[in-house]
């Protein structure tokens, strides 16, 4: 579904991606992981447009889409829940949700997905009405990943999704990331908490100071000694 | 009736700072930028309105598609060459731009036309309507009601229509924008066009009511209503409009009342005592940082 | 006499009760953990405490004396600093500079002696550029020091926060979420780094985390609020069997 | 201590060999007598921008009345020259400090509201202020209203401003490079961290504010005492622009930028002066020119060291708040 | 200015302008401007002065008193010009002078007329009336022609000229025996003066005085209209230029000027048709005090056989011509003495009512 071939990336004259290859099938989970500063968002932020590429491909379905504007890719069917989770905190939750709709124009469509945000994040329905801004921080991440998917993405590329969350809801959010895997969309997942991450994930990827290390099924990364010893703890 | 007639004449010129304002405020809403060009641009408006109807003879509805057009072309343009390359630099940066467009304009204009003021053409018949010993002339009317509904339907279009939210968006963060779908710079284009409109109505309607134009006469218009923008809460429509009539009331009594010279000293006065009293404008919303 | 004591401590934003009835203690060089659900009001706690929020009832008691109403830097020269859930550091300074703010007042020298550059203005300068060192030493940092503060990876940042907010003198530490965004590595890193700070500065520590593997691995005390209400307190083991937190927090 | 007795050296050494050498020109006539004007209106924008600087680029607030305190303080030493009589230095430093510190007055009138506020509210509300200060000036009896004040004794020269220049932006450069300058950048960088971390933002708020405006009003002493002839719509809110343009082109929180840009900016509209009906065109051109190409500012927030400089280093910018001499 | 050269030879003579070229009073400093080179363009195809032609140098001082001494100091020190016309508003003029009288130069505004421009020193000349001059003939001419028993003045407040005139006004209609029965300013950028006016109306005044230039006349006497105001209008020189701003609102009014275009001189017509010649516009009285004000500059340097400063100021203070606005010759304070031309505005045209002299 998505192929990233040899990409390299700078911010400004720092070398942030060397030569990073991946893709991802369709319908799988797939997870980077990697410690701070091994490049991770970036290469999400590449994927989704905000960056560009120096050198090399990425195709999205057999489409190269490293020079399409970012919200051309978000036609596409590839949808970012962004690290910070980048809500809009002077609309309400219900604007948020709706600007995720924004490509779409059947207007009970979104609703109906609004209704299904819900459904999986009660807490946003209580506070339908709140400015954004002013929620807590686990809050606004379950509003960041119900705004993702409210345009019904063919690739979701996640960012940490379980970063500041309650250990109830780390639970939860991963039982919700198979949840929309299995309702057929294809996840590229960036995590920290690489254990749950890696327990979830099809295959795996493993990122050290922009450059894949090491790759596999992520079962098998799971009992790696290595892999261990530098992010299971 | 000094009394109403005082208010009518307040009531006149700040409909018009507040169609300036609305302008403004706009695009202070989406890219944060105090457009200090947005004042020349009503200048624009009634020099080429101007030009069409003396030098290209035309009828005056097509003069003023025509000012309309060029003003809302400029507005794009003065974007796109000018602030689109600072979007990522200190805001300061872009404002001192905004400062060198507006100077460019106003000297263009000086060099094309020279400083002489010229007689802007008469659009609207201007014999007053007598209500006793009231003059309510056509001009004021007319701008009143073209202010206010502008207004109107500028703020439902902000509110309800797609690519009123999409501005809302850009404004609050440019890059969750984009992965929400949204064409940042149509957007931000969309908006300056809508401003420029905005300030080329304002451009004409103002000419008409004191029918004499310069390539300095925007600078005073255009701070009145970032003031008054300012005062009802800069990027809220409503707050716009608001802010525009307060001014030019306070204007009009103050002159009428007190002492012209002091007219000044009074309406800064009074956007001192409400940003003391309430930081973020009339309307505004005081948010606080959440930390 | 406790070091910390709140009494009923409460706040109201509209017509939403972030937090209430909010008592505890904290003794001097405690290790205390405040954890709960998202939103429960942990943050907002914290805000109350170092006055960025001025509280809608209820007193805080810092060494005896109620510091509700005081200006956040009163309290910070009081002896409370935090570190922010959001990272907050000065992003364009340098590494140094971040922790040399945190000793403004601690220091002494005026205006015009600085402008004049007087003896005692070296004095100073030199004394905190060395201890500010020193304390980046103690955080494996003073290789950075001179680094713009933006250009550190994320881990770094935490730290380099939790370096300023004790380089303000606390007695009473205030951390939010400090694992936020760190591997299981990085975390067991930094557990070791509080329990050193705790030592080493002899200072009261009250933490924020999601990370349970970090509260309970150094908290010596736990209070867990769930809807700006206290639900239970005790020590981790306590929590980690308490069924109301598990219900509403842990999880299975 | 050596070092620092280095370099001091260095710095007082150039500036007396600068001193020096503008004064032999005077002499020789190489700089004649519309030179030596622009040699005294650079000196006079230095003390405005790296006064407007510590407000606004390190202070971090936006203002855009400056030229009210500028005005304050240019008709406060006009009159207080009129109504005393001493010898002229004398008569000059007396008077330039009243001017000062009265418009260090209002710095302060107008801070206390206005610090509260943020942003571009901050810098609209500077704006009202400006103006209504102008709008006074206009109205008093003593300030001769719209006639302006006239006949004011030519007591400021080269030698004046030279040194005051000097001394106000070695006292703004010395306060940032201390604990009290630390305090103010910290202000610029997060109001609020800087709160945590035990500073009270809202004292240095207005103390970086009012020093501003007092160096503002010994800047518009000397412009008095410089022209002679005071008009109260000199002082603009194009005026208090023009300031901020210097502060901006130079690099916000950069005083040797402020002096590079107040060099330049004002020798740019001479050079144009040529031009006639052209000049202005010309000159917003520029302006937007560099902006675009520079829009941090000619130097961002670095400063330039004579010191790195004759050392050879390789890094002449020096970071701005670093009192230790080391950089990035 | 952009016919400046770098010539230090002694076969021209160098006079320096300074005038207001760019900015928001640039039109007037442009109009005096474009009168100075006409009278020089005319000196040169005649000869020249002295057998040399004459090299004309204008900086821009935008209206700003400190760019006035920029221009000052770079005429006399780079350019080393003999003598100069300028400055043409009152302030930057004011700056200058004090400069000029220590320099001794011979100097000359054209359009200056704030009482104390000439008095800094025996250099200073002028070739426009003083303020107070105007404010007094139009008094006269109010009670004395008009029989008005009502008089109204509004005024720019920020403008010295306009308080100036519009002060002398007041106290010489009172000494004529008129009520002033309103005397009100208004701010300088002011595009409405409704609220101002509308006072004026409840006084229902017999005359309206307003001391003003030209470009804001025009919108005045267009909302005065508007408000109903039908007393007869009356202004000073700088409402010259009004009847191409706005004819119809100011048609019966009356205004005081330096000279009047309907008068058959032949120096008027003649000017009448050079200037509209070579700038395709009509000239206002700016540019009719700028070719004078050169006229007479040009007429001293040749009676004093040199450009030695003090022969020329001695022939400026003997100056005895007869130009575009008149015979002139120059009082002890250095201000010219000549008539005042009343022009009534009819049909959208200047025509010449009366001349008066107090
Ligand atoms: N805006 C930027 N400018 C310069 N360098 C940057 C910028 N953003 C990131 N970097 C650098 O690029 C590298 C990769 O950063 P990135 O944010 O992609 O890491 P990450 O793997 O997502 O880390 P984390 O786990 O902390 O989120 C880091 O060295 C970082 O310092
Ligand atoms: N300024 C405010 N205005 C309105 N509501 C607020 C404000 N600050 C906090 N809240 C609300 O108070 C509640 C508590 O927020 P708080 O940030 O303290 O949560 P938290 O416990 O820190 O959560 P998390 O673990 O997700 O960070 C939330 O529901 C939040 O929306
Ligand atoms: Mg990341
Ligand atoms: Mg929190």
């Amino acid at each position: 579904m998505l192929t990233v071939n040899g990409i390299n990336v700078y911010y400004g004259a720092i070398h942030a991606i060397k030569d990073v290859s991946f893709h991802v099938g369709d319908g799988e989970i797939v997870t980077l992981i990697g410690a701070n500063g091994a490049g991770k968002t970036t290469i999400l932020h590449t994927i989704s447009g905000l960056l560009r590429t120096k050198t090399g491909d990425i195709k999205f379905l057999d489409n190269p889409i490293n020079k399409v504007e970012p919200h051309e890719i978000l036609k596409m069917g590839i949808a970012h829940v962004p690290e910070g989770r980048r809500i809009f905190s002077q609309m309400t939750v219900l604007e948020n949700l709706q600007m995720g709709a924004y490509t779409r124009t059947n207007k009970e469509e979104t609703n109906n997905m609004i209704e299904m945000v819900f459904e999986k994040f009660p807490r946003l329905k209580e506070r339908v009405n709140q400015l954004a801004g002013t929620m807590s921080g686990g809050e606004q991440q379950m509003l960041a990943i119900g705004r993702a998917l409210m345009s019904k993405p063919k690739l979701l590329l996640m960012d940490e999704p379980s970063m500041g969350l309650a250990p109830i809801l780390v639970q939860e959010i991963f039982n919700i990331i198979q949840e929309i895997n299995s309702a057929g969309t294809t996840i590229l997942l960036v995590e920290q908490n690489a254990n749950m991450a890696l327990s979830i994930a099809n295959r795996a990827y493993v990122l050290e100071t922009g450059k894949v290390v090491l790759e596999g099924n992520a079962k098998e990364l799971l009992g790696n000694e290595n892999v261990r010893k530098a992010y299971l703890g | 009736m000094t009394f109403l007639q005082q208010l009518i004449n307040g009531i006149h010129v700040g409909s018009i700072y507040a169609l300036i304002a609305l302008g403004y405020t706009m695009v202070y809403g989406i890219i944060k930028l105090i457009n200090f060009a947005h004042g020349d641009i009503i200048m624009m408006g009634a020099y080429i309105t101007f030009v069409s109807l003396i030098m290209l003879n035309v009828p005056a509805w097509m003069a003023i598609i025509i000012a309309i057009l060029v003003c809302l072309i400029s507005g794009i343009l003065i974007e796109r060459i000018a602030y689109k390359p600072l979007r990522n630099a200190p805001r300061i940066s872009a404002l001192i731009t905004a400062i060198g467009v507006s100077l460019f304009l106003e000297n263009l204009f000086f060099k094309i036309f020279g400083g002489n003021p010229r007689p802007f053409p008469v659009l609207i018949n201007t014999t007053p309507i007598s209500l006793g010993s009231l003059q309510i002339s056509m001009v004021t009317l007319i701008t009143i009601v073209i202010s206010i509904f502008l207004m109107l339907a500028l703020d439902l279009f902000v509110k309800k229509t797609k690519t009123g939210k999409a501005m809302r968006a850009v404004s609050e963060d440019q890059g969750a924008a984009q992965l929400m779908g949204i064409n940042v710079n149509t957007t931000i284009s969309i908006t300056f066009a809508i401003g420029s409109t905005l300030a080329a109505i304002g451009g004409i309607l103002y000419s008409t009511a004191y029918p004499q134009i310069d390539p300095f006469m925007g600078m005073m218009p255009g701070l009145k209503a970032f003031v008054a923008a300012v005062l009802g809460g800069i990027g809220i429509i409503p707050g716009a409009m608001l802010g525009g009539f307060i001014m030019g009331i306070a204007e009009s009594f103050t002159k009428g009342y007190i002492s012209s010279q002091l007219a000044d000293a009074v309406v800064f006065g009074i956007l001192i005592l409400v940003l003391s009293l309430k930081p973020s404008g009339i309307f505004g919303k005081n948010v606080k940082e959440k930390v | 006499m406790a070091l910390l004591e709140t009494k009923d401590l409460g706040i109201t934003f509209g017509g939403l009760r972030a937090v209430g009835d909010f008592s505890i203690k904290i003794e001097e060089q405690e290790l205390m953990g405040l954890i709960g659900p998202n939103g429960a009001g942990k943050t907002t706690v914290f805000n109350l405490l170092t006055g960025v929020y001025l509280p809608t009832e209820g007193v805080i008691n810092l060494d005896g004396e109620n510091i509700v109403g005081k200006k956040p830097y009163e309290i910070v020269q009081k002896g409370i600093s935090r570190t922010f859930q959001n990272i907050r550091l000065f992003k364009d300074l340098t590494v140094i500079d971040n922790v040399k703010m945190a000793f403004h007042h601690k220091m002494k020298y005026s205006a015009v002696e600085g402008i004049l550059r007087l003896p005692s203005y070296w004095k100073e300068e030199k004394e905190i550029h060395e201890k500010a060192l020193e304390l980046l030493k103690l955080f494996n940092m003073d290789q950075a020091a001179y680094t713009t503060a933006k250009n550190l990876p994320y881990g770094q940042q935490r730290k380099l926060e939790i370096a300023r907010a004790l380089a303000a003198d606390p007695k009473l530490l205030l951390l939010d979420e400090p694992a936020a965004g760190m591997n299981p590595n990085e975390t067991k890193e930094l557990m070791e780094t509080i329990h050193f700070i705790r030592d080493k500065f002899k200072i009261a520590i009250l933490l924020i985390e999601h990370d349970m593997s970090l509260v309970m691995g150094i908290c010596e005390k736990i209070v867990v609020i769930d809807y700006g209400m206290i639900i239970a307190t005790g020590t981790p083991e306590e929590i980690k069997k308490n069924k109301k937190v598990i219900g509403a927090y842990l999880g299975e | 201590m050596n070092k620092r007795l280095k370099s001091y050296s260095i710095n007082i050494g150039a500036i007396i060999v600068i001193y020096a050498l503008l004064t032999l020109l005077m002499k020789t006539g190489i700089i004649n007598s519309y030179y030596e004007v622009i040699v005294i209106s650079i000196g006079i924008n230095i003390i405005l921008a790296a006064s407007l600087n510590l407000a606004t680029g390190y202070l971090g607030q936006l203002a855009l009345g400056h030229a009210g305190f500028m005005a304050v303080g240019a008709y406060v030493s006009a009159i207080c020259t009129s109504h005393m009589n001493l010898p002229d230095t004398l008569q000059l430093i007396v008077s330039i400090l009243v001017g000062g510190i009265v418009a260090g007055i209002f710095g302060i009138l107008v801070g206390v509201p206005a610090l509260r506020l943020k942003g571009d509210y901050l810098a609209i509300i500077t704006l009202a202020f400006g103006e209504i200060i102008r709008v006074i000036i206009l109205n008093l009896k003593i300030t001769g209203g719209a006639r302006g004040l006239k006949g004011i004794p030519p007591l400021t020269g080269f030698n004046s401003v030279f040194w005051i220049t000097i001394i106000i932006v070695a006292i703004i450069y010395t306060l940032i490079n201390s604990r009290h300058g630390r305090a103010i950048i910290s202000i610029r960088e997060d109001e609020i961290a800087a709160e945590s971390v035990g500073i009270p933002t809202t004292y240095y708020k207005n103390f970086a504010f009012s020093l501003a405006a007092v160096f503002a009003g010994i800047g518009g002493g000397l412009y008095a005492h410089y022209y002679t002839v005071l008009d109260p719509g000199y002082f603009d809110f194009m005026r208090s622009i023009e300031i901020l343009i210097i502060v901006v082109l130079g690099g916000m929180g950069s005083l040797t930028g402020s002096i590079v840009a107040a060099i330049v900016l004002t020798i740019i509209p001479q050079l144009l002066i040529d031009f006639a009906d052209w000049r202005m065109l010309i000159y917003s051109i520029i302006l937007i020119i560099m902006m675009l190409f520079r829009p941090e500012g000619l130097f961002g927030k670095k400063e330039f060291s004579l010191i790195t400089l004759l050392k050879g280093k390789q890094q002449a910018l020096n970071t701005a708040p670093n009192s230790n001499g080391r950089s990035e | 200015g952009s016919n400046s050269q770098n010539s230090g030879s002694s076969d021209v003579i160098k006079i320096g302008g300074i005038a207001p070229l760019t900015g928001d009073v640039a039109v007037y400093g442009v109009a005096a401007n474009n009168g100075a080179k006409l009278a020089i363009e005319e000196i040169n195809a005649n000869g020249g002065l002295l057998g040399k032609q004459i090299e004309y140098v204008a900086y821009d001082d935008k209206g700003d008193p400190t760019e006035a001494v920029n221009a000052y100091k770079k005429l006399t020190s780079n350019d080393k010009v003999e003598a100069i016309l300028g400055a043409v508003t009152s302030k930057p003029t004011m700056t200058v002078t004090p400069l000029a009288a220590k320099d001794g130069i011979p100097m000359i505004t054209p359009t200056a007329t704030a009482l104390e421009v000439t008095s800094a020193g025996p250099n200073i000349f002028r070739a426009c009336f003083i303020d107070p001059y105007q404010g007094e003939v139009m008094a006269k001419f109010a009670v004395e022609e008009l029989k008005a028993a009502k008089a109204a003045v509004i005024y720019n407040t920020a403008d010295d000229y306009s308080v100036g005139v519009a002060e002398a006004f007041r106290d010489a209609a009172q000494n004529f025996g008129a009520q002033v029965v309103s005397f009100e300013g208004y701010n300088g950028d002011d595009k409405d003066f409704k609220a101002v006016l509308t006072n004026v109306k409840g006084q229902s005044p017999d005359v309206l005085f307003i001391p003003d230039y030209y470009n804001r006349v025009g919108l005045i006497a267009q909302q005065a209209k508007e408000v109903g105001i039908t007393a007869t209008l009356l202004g000073a020189d700088g409402w010259d230029g009004v009847i191409g701003v706005n004819p119809e609102a100011v048609e019966g009014a009356y205004f005081c000027n330096h000279y009047s275009t309907d008068d058959t001189a032949e120096e008027v017509q003649n000017f009448l048709k050079v200037y509209k010649e070579k700038y395709n516009e009509d000239p206002v009285s700016f540019a009719a005090l700028g070719y004078d004000a050169m006229k007479i500059l040009a007429a001293a340097i040749e009676k004093a056989g040199s450009t030695d400063k003090e022969a020329v100021v001695k022939a400026l203070a003997e100056t005895n011509i007869t130009s575009v606005t008149g015979t002139i010759t120059f009082d002890e304070n250095r201000n010219p003495v000549k008539g005042v031309a009343i022009i009534r505005i009819e049909n959208g045209s200047n025509k010449l009512y009366t001349k008066m002299s107090l």
